[in-house]
C-alpha cells in the first residue's frame, strides 16, 4: 500500500508519518509537496500533523486552498483513504471533507500527553485491527483539539457511526476527566460518512516504537494494510451509540493487538 | 451577536473623527457563535473580576482583521473570502465593516 | 533627515565610554558618522564582543579528541559523536526580551538559539529550556507579575518550538526574589550533522555574492544587543522598538531551506543574523573569512518605508539569514528560496581589502576595517571584590519532618514541572525515549542511530553562597543525572547569568564562577563548546543570585541502558550509593525558614566520580531498575520524587536504621554525590558486593512496596505519607498556583 | 492604526441599525502596533491575494473582545483593564468603544 505523506510548509509531523509506514511491512511512503496537485500512484493518503503556514487564523484554515487539497478533495470524492493526523484533521474539517471543527483547548494550553482513547466501532477501515471498546494508548499534542460540531451534525455522526475514537479513563469509561481538551462528548476522531475518510487529534504515528512508551497507535495503520474485508464476529449492536455518555457502562475490554 | 447582523456590509462614511484614506480599509470582525465554548472569554472575564470590575457580564474573544484595500476593490470577493477564509462558519460568525 | 551631530552626549547615550570612542576614531583615521556610531555601539556591547568577560572565558577547557568545532570559532561548538556523525549545540539567554515581553521574549530566543544551530548546518533535534522567576504564590503585586512572566514565557516557548517542531524535551524552572522583574530566560537547542556538512559562517571566496534571505527588515528589535548589555530598570519598559516578534513558520521555511542549500554544495559561508542583525553578520563572515564585505542596503528586502541606514543596520528583525553563495550558483539558489516561498536578495559581493562596506543606493554609508570591529573590542578587567567566605551556620535544627517533606515538595523550584513541559510539544521526531520528568531527558536521534541524553542545571543558591563551589556543583549535578540516565557525559554548553559587572561583587562571582565551571569540565572531561554571556541582570531589589547555568550533553551506548528515575516495580530493593551526608548550608531546607545562608555542600570529585562511574557500570549491567540524584531537598524529596515521577504512583518503605543523625539533617541535607538507585530483589546483594569491590560507600535504604504511601524510619522515629498527599503537594503544586 | 486613536474611549449612540441592549456593551479591539511584525497578517495577505484580492494592502490581525458591563460600569477601570489585561502596550494598541 503506497501512502501520500501531504508536505505543506509547517508541516513538521511528516517525516515522523514516513518513518513509521515505511517501517510497516506492506507499506510505503513518499512525501507529496503542497504545490503539487496530483495524488496518482498513490493508494492512501496522510495529512500530518504540523503547523501548516504557521496555522494563523485559524488551524488548517490557509491550508485547506493548497493546490494538493484539490487534489486530495478528489482523492477522498473517489473513495480514496485519507487519513488526517491533529493538524491533518483541523484540515480535513476546515476543508469540509470532515464535519464539525477543532478549537482551542478548553484549558487554553497546548497539551503533550499520552492519553486513552477508545474504539468505538472496529468494523471500518480505520479501526478493524482493533476491537469495538479497545483502549488504546496514543499521544497527544495539541492547541487546539477540542472537537466542536452542533447538536444536529453530533446526532448524525451518532447514527452513522461515524465517531471512531472517543477520550476515555483507563477503564474505557468516557468521563469529563478523561476529556484533555473539552471535546463534544469526548469526541477524538471521527470518519466522513462513505467511511474513506478520517481525522483523529491522537497521534498514531507517535505510538509505533516500544522505545516510545507504546505501540498501540500500529493499531490503525495495520487496519488499513489488513483492508476492511477483514471478517469479524458481529458488533454488538449500538455499542458506542449509548447516548448519556458519561453513565455508559464499560464495554468488555478486548486486548489490544 | 456582533454589532451587526452577521454577514451584511455596512458602508459607513468616515464620520466619528476616523482618519480619511486614500483607499479602502476594510475591517472584518470574526466572533465566536455563542453556542460554541469560548474558554478565553471566559478566563477573560474571570480575570477582570479579579482587577475590579466585578460584575462584568460575558466576554467573547473573536478576531479584528483590518484589511487595507485600493479603491474600487471587488467587495463580492472581499465578502466571500471573510465567508471562506477568515471565518468558519461552523463555529464563527463574522461582520464586515468597509470605510471608504 | 540629516544624521545628527557626534556630540559626547550621543556618544554616552550608544554606551561607549569616552576612551573607546577615540578607539573608534583610531581604527578608523577619522571620525565616525552616525550610522558607524551605532555599528560600534552595538558590535562592541557587551552582547556582542564580552568586553567584560572574555577574559574570564579563556579559561575554560575548549579542546579534547571529540571538539570538531572549537568554542568561539563558529556560531556552535561541534562535537563527535561517531561513526561520521557529530552534534551542535549552545544555549542562549533572551532575559531582558523576556522581562518586557515574556511570550515574544521567549519565542524569539528558542528562534535565535534554533538558528544558530542549522546555521551550523545542523538539523535541530531538540531543546531545552532553563528559566529562572520571582516567587509565584502568593497575592502581592510582584507574585501576580512573576505569574504573568512565567506563563508568558512558557506560553512563547510553547508556541515557537511547537510550531517549528523541534521537541522541547526538558529543562528547569527555579523560582527565588533575587530574579523578580528579571527572570532568566536561558534556551539551549542541540542539532545533528555528518562531519563532512560542517557549515561555516566566513566570507570567503572574493568575488562570491552575498545574499540575503529570510524576513523582510523592519524597525523592530533595533539594537537589542545594546538593550541587553545594560540594568533593568523602569524605562526600559520605554525601549519598546527592543522587542521583537517572532515568525516560526517563516523560520521553519528558513531552516528547511538552508538546509537543502548547503546540501546543494552552493554555499561558501552562512550565518545567521542574531544580534546587531545584518551589522553582526557582515563584519564577522568578513573577519572570519579574512576578506572584505559589501552590501547595499537599498537592496535589502524591507517590511517597513523610509528606513534609515542606521536603522537597517541595527534591526534584529529575526528569521534572517546571510548567504556567502559561489559565484556562479545563484541560479540553484534562488530555485531553492522561491521553493520554500522566502523573500531574498543578492546584496553585495565578497571583497579583499578587509572592509565591511555599506552602502545606500550606491552611497557609501558605512567604512569599517571588519577584524577590528568584529575582534578587536575593547577588553576589560573589571575590579572584582575581595572574597568573603560564607559563614558557618548552626545545624541544629527542628522541624516537624512529615510538614517539612510536604512543603518542600510544594516549593514551586521543587514541585512537578509538569504543568511546563506538557505546555511543550516533547514528542514530535519521534526521539524521547524519557520524557520530561525524569533527571536527564533520552532522545534517539533516528538518522545517526544514536541515543543522547541532555540536561541542564544550576542551584544557584549555592552559587549566591559560594560562586565557585555552586558552579563546580552545577557541573557534577548535570554529569550525575546524565549517568543516572546511563549516559557518558560528552561536552558542555554554559550561559553565565550575572548582575552588572561594574560591581565588584558581581565581577567576584563572574570570574569564580568561571573558574569553578573551568575546573569541573576539567574534572569531568567535558570541554566547554559554547555558551553566552548575559549580565546587567538587575532589578531594582539588586543583582540577581549568580546563575551559570549548565547545558550538559551525553550518549548513551545502547537503548538497553536507558534509565529513568521513578521506581517500577514491589520488592524492588532500594539503595543508596554515596553517604548519608550532613550539609545543610545553602538548602532549601534553610530557605524554606527564609534563610539563604551557610557553604553549600563541598564537591568532592574522586567520590563524585566513583558514584557515577558506579551507578553507570551498575546500569550497563542491566542490574539497574531506577536511578535518581540527590539535588534540592536532599534524600526525602528524591525518595518522594521516585515515588511520584512515573506513569502511576509507586509506595516505597524505608529504613535508615540507627544512624546517630538528626532526622531533619538525615533526610533534607544536599550532601553532593548521592544517587538512589532500585534494583531487582535477587541483584540487591550482588549490586552492594559490587559496590563495596568498586570502594563506593553504599547502604541498602528499603523496598518498593504495593502500599500507596512512602513510609520512612529512622532512629527509632517513624514517619507515613500517603502517595495521594503528596502527589498533591508536589504534582499538582504549580498548577494549583497557575490556574487560581 | 486602528480607526481611533489608541486609547480614546467613544461613546457611540446606538445607530446604524446595532441592537440595543439593556447593559452596556463595549468592545475592545487590540491591535498589533504598526511598526510591529505581524506574521498572521501578513500570511493572511498572502492568502487573500491566492484567492483573487490581488491587489490587497496590509493586513493586519487583532483582537476583538465584546465585554457585556452593567449600565453605569466603571469605565475608567475598563480603560485601566484594557491597557493591563486585554492588550500588551510594548507591542499592541487598543481602542475601546462603548455602545450604551
Ligand atoms: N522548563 C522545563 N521544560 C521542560 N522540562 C522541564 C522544565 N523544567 C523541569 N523540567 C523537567 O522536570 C524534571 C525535573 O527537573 P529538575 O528538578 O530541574 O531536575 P534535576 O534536579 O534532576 O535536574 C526534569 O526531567 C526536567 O527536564
Ligand atoms: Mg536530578
Amino acid at each position: 500500500m503506497k501512502f501520500a505523506v501531504i508536505r505543506f510548509p509547517g508541516s513538521n509531523c511528516d517525516q515522523d508519518c514516513i518513518h513509521v509506514l515505511n517501517a510497516l511491512p506492506g507499506a510505503s511512503a513518499d512525501y507529496v509537496w503542497h504545490k503539487d496537485s496530483s495524488l496518482s500512484g498513490f493508494d492512501a493518503v496522510v495529512v500530518p500533523g504540523g503547523f501548516s503556514y504557521g496555522d494563523y487564523l485559524r488551524c488548517g484554515a490557509i491550508a485547506r486552498f493548497s493546490p494538493i487539497m484539490r487534489a486530495v478533495q478528489d482523492f477522498a470524492a473517489a473513495g480514496g483513504i485519507v487519513i488526517g493526523i491533529c493538524n491533518g484533521f483541523q484540515i480535513l474539517c476546515e476543508s469540509g471533507l470532515l464535519p464539525g471543527a477543532l478549537v482551542r483547548n478548553r484549558g487554553l494550553h497546548f497539551v503533550c500527553q499520552h492519553i486513552t482513547v477508545r474504539v468505538e466501532h472496529h468494523d471500518t477501515a480505520f479501526t478493524n485491527a482493533t476491537w469495538t471498546g479497545t483502549l488504546l494508548n496514543i499521544p497527544i499534542a495539541h492547541g487546539e483539539g477540542c472537537y466542536f460540531a452542533d447538536d444536529e451534525t453530533l446526532h448524525r455522526l451518532q447514527i452513522n457511526r461515524q465517531v471512531l475514537l472517543r477520550y476515555a479513563d483507563s477503564q474505557g469509561q468516557i468521563t469529563d476527566a478523561a476529556n484533555p481538551n473539552g471535546s463534544r462528548q469526548n469526541i477524538a476522531g471521527i470518519r466522513n460518512e462513505a467511511g474513506n475518510v478520517f481525522g483523529l487529534m491522537p497521534h498514531p504515528e507517535r505510538a509505533c516504537d516500544p522505545l516510545l512508551g507504546s505501540t498501540d497507535g500500529k493499531a490503525i495503520f495495520q487496519s488499513l494494510l489488513d483492508g476492511p474485508a477483514r471478517s469479524r464476529d458481529a458488533e454488538t449492536p449500538g455499542r458506542g451509540d449509548a447516548v448519556n455518555l458519561s453513565v455508559s457502562p464499560p464495554p468488555p475490554v478486548a486486548p489490544a493487538l | 451577536m456582533g454589532l451587526v447582523a452577521p454577514g451584511v456590509i455596512i458602508l459607513l462614511s468616515a464620520a466619528h473623527g476616523q482618519e480619511i484614506l486614500p483607499s479602502v480599509k476594510a475591517i472584518v470582525t470574526v466572533m465566536p457563535k455563542p453556542s460554541v465554548l469560548d474558554p478565553q472569554g471566559a478566563a477573560t472575564a474571570e480575570a477582570m473580576k479579579h482587577l475590579g470590575l466585578e460584575n462584568v457580564g460575558h466576554v467573547r474573544v473573536g478576531k479584528s482583521i483590518e484589511i487595507e484595500l485600493p479603491d474600487g476593490a471587488d467587495e463580492a470577493k472581499l465578502h466571500e473570502i471573510a465567508r471562506d477564509l477568515l471565518s468558519n462558519p461552523v463555529i464563527e460568525d463574522y461582520t464586515i465593516q468597509i470605510n471608504h | 533627515m540629516p544624521d545628527p551631530a557626534i556630540t559626547p552626549e550621543l556618544i554616552a547615550k550608544h554606551g561607549l565610554t569616552p576612551e573607546e570612542y577615540a578607539r573608534v576614531q583610531s581604527i578608523l583615521g577619522r571620525d565616525p558618522n552616525f550610522t558607524e556610531l551605532g555599528v560600534f555601539s552595538v558590535m562592541w556591547s557587551e552582547h556582542c564582543s564580552y568586553k567584560n568577560s572574555r577574559l574570564e572565558l579563556k579559561k575554560f577547557p575548549t579542546t579534547g579528541e571529540k571538539v570538531l568545532v572549537k568554542a568561539g570559532e563558529e556560531n556552535a561548538g561541534v562535537i563527535d559523536i561517531g561513526d561520521g556523525w557529530a552534534v551542535a549545540f549552545k544555549m542562549e539567554s533572551h532575559n531582558h526580551p523576556s522581562a518586557v515581553e515574556p511570550f515574544q521574549g521567549a519565542a524569539t530566543g528558542v528562534g535565535g538559539i534554533i538558528r544558530d544551530i542549522f546555521t551550523m548546518g545542523a538539523r535541530p533535534v531538540f531543546s531545552l529550556n532553563s528559566l529562572r522567576f520571582g516567587n509565584i504564590a502568593g497575592d502581592s503585586a510582584e507574585a501576580k507579575t512573576n505569574r504573568r512572566l512565567f506563563a508568558g514565557v512558557v506560553s512563547g516557548i510553547s508556541h515557537y518550538g511547537n510550531c517549528i517542531g523541534i521537541p522541547t524535551i526538558g529543562g528547569e524552572v527555579y523560582f527565588d526574589d533575587s530574579y523578580n522583574g528579571n527572570p532568566l530566560v536561558n534556551v539551549f537547542c542541540l542539532g545533528i550533522l555528518r562531519h563532512e556538512q560542517i557549515a561555516r559562517g566566513g566570507a570567503v571566496g572574493v568575488g562570491n555574492p552575498v545574499f540575503y534571505v529570510g524576513a523582510e527588515t523592519g524597525r523592530d528589535g533595533l539594537a537589542g544587543a545594546a538593550f541587553a548589555s545594560r540594568d533593568l530598570t523602569e524605562e526600559s519598559k520605554e525601549d519598546r522598538p527592543a522587542v521583537q516578534v517572532g515568525d516560526p513558520f517563516r523560520e521553519k521555511l528558513l531552516l528547511e531551506a538552508c538546509l537543502e542549500l548547503l546540501a546543494s554544495g552552493c554555499v561558501a559561508g552562512i550565518q545567521d543574523m542574531g544580534a546587531a542583525g545584518l551589522t553582526c553578520s557582515t563584519c564577522e563572515t568578513a573577519s572570519r573569512g579574512g576578506t572584505g564585505v559589501e552590501i547595499d542596503l537599498a537592496l535589502v528586502p524591507k517590511r517597513e518605508t523610509g528606513m534609515t541606514p542606521y536603522e537597517t543596520l541595527l534591526s534584529e528583525s529575526q528569521e534572517r539569514m546571510l548567504v556567502i553563495v559561489k559565484k556562479g550558483e545563484e541560479a540553484k539558489v534562488k530555485e531553492i528560496f522561491e521553493k520554500w516561498d522566502l523573500p531574498y536578495a543578492h546584496i553585495g559581493e565578497v571583497k579583499d581589502d578587509g572592509f565591511m562596506r555599506v552602502k545606500e543606493n550606491g552611497v557609501t554609508v558605512v567604512e569599517i576595517p571588519a577584524r577590528a570591529l568584529a575582534d578587536d573590542a575593547p577588553v576589560y578587567q573589571r575590579v572584582a571584590a575581595l572574597k568573603t567566605p560564607p559563614e558557618e551556620i548552626d545545624c541544629a535544627i527542628d522541624c516537624d519532618i512529615a510538614d517539612t517533606l510536604n512543603a518542600l515538595l510544594a516549593h514551586p523550584s521543587i514541585a512537578s514541572k509538569r504543568w511546563v513541559w506538557r505546555q511543550y510539544d516533547h514528542m514530535v521526531r519521534l526521539g524521547a525515549a524519557v520524557l520530561p520528568g525524569s533527571d536527564a531527558a533520552v532522545f534517539l536521534v533516528r538518522e545517526a542511530n544514536k541515543i543522547l541524553a541532555a540536561t541542564s542545571d544550576c542551584n544557584a543558591v549555592y552559587c549566591k553562597q559560594d560562586p565557585r563551589e555552586g558552579a563546580k556543583i552545577a557541573v557534577a549535578e548535570a554529569a550525575r543525572n546524565l549517568a543516572c540516565s546511563g549516559a557518558v557525559p560528552l561536552a558542555v554548553t554554559d550561559n553565565l547569568n550575572f548582575g552588572n559587572p561594574h560591581k565588584p561583587e558581581n565581577f567576584l562571582q563572574l570570574r569564580e564562577a568561571v573558574e569553578g565551571l573551568a575546573e569541573a569540565c576539567r574534572e569531568f572531561g567535558t570541554p566547554v563548546t559554547g555558551g553566552n554571556v548575559s549580565l546587567y541582570n538587575e532589578s531594582p531589589a539588586g543583582s540577581i543570585d549568580p546563575t551559570p547555568t549548565v547545558g550538559m550533553v551525553g550518549l548513551i551506548a545502547d537503548a538497553r541502558h536507558i534509565t529513568t528515575q521513578h521506581f517500577k516495580s514491589k520488592d524492588d530493593v532500594i539503595l543508596l550509593i554515596g553517604e548519608l551526608g550532613h550539609e545543610v548550608g545553602a538548602s532549601h531546607l534553610l530557605l524554606l525558614a527564609g534563610k539563604k545562608k551557610g557553604p553549600p555542600p563541598r564537591l568532592d570529585y574522586a567520590k563524585e566520580k566513583a558514584v557515577q562511574d558506579a551507578t553507570r557500570a551498575l546500569i550497563r549491567m542491566g542490574l539497574v531498575q531506577s536511578a535518581h540524584d540527590c539535588a534540592e531537598g536532599g534524600l526525602a524529596v528524591n525518595l518522594a520524587e521516585s515515588c511520584l515521577s512515573g506513569p502511576g504512583p509507586v509506595g516505597a518503605e524505608i529504613n535508615f536504621g540507627g544512624t546517630g543523625i538528626a532526622p531533619a539533617i538525615l533526610l533534607f541535607n544536599e550532601s553532593q554525590s548521592r544517587i538512589v538507585i532500585s534494583v531487582k530483589k535477587q541483584n540487591a546483594t550482588a549490586v552492594l558486593a559490587l559496590l563495596e569491590w568498586r570502594g563506593v560507600p553504599a547502604r541498602k535504604l528499603g523496598v518498593v512496596s504495593k502500599n500507596p504511601e512512602l513510609k520512612i524510619a529512622a532512629d527509632g522515629s517513624e514517619w507515613n505519607w500517603s502517595l495521594a498527599d503528596l502527589e498533591k503537594f508536589w504534582g499538582r503544586r504549580i498548577e494549583e498556583l497557575m490556574e487560581g
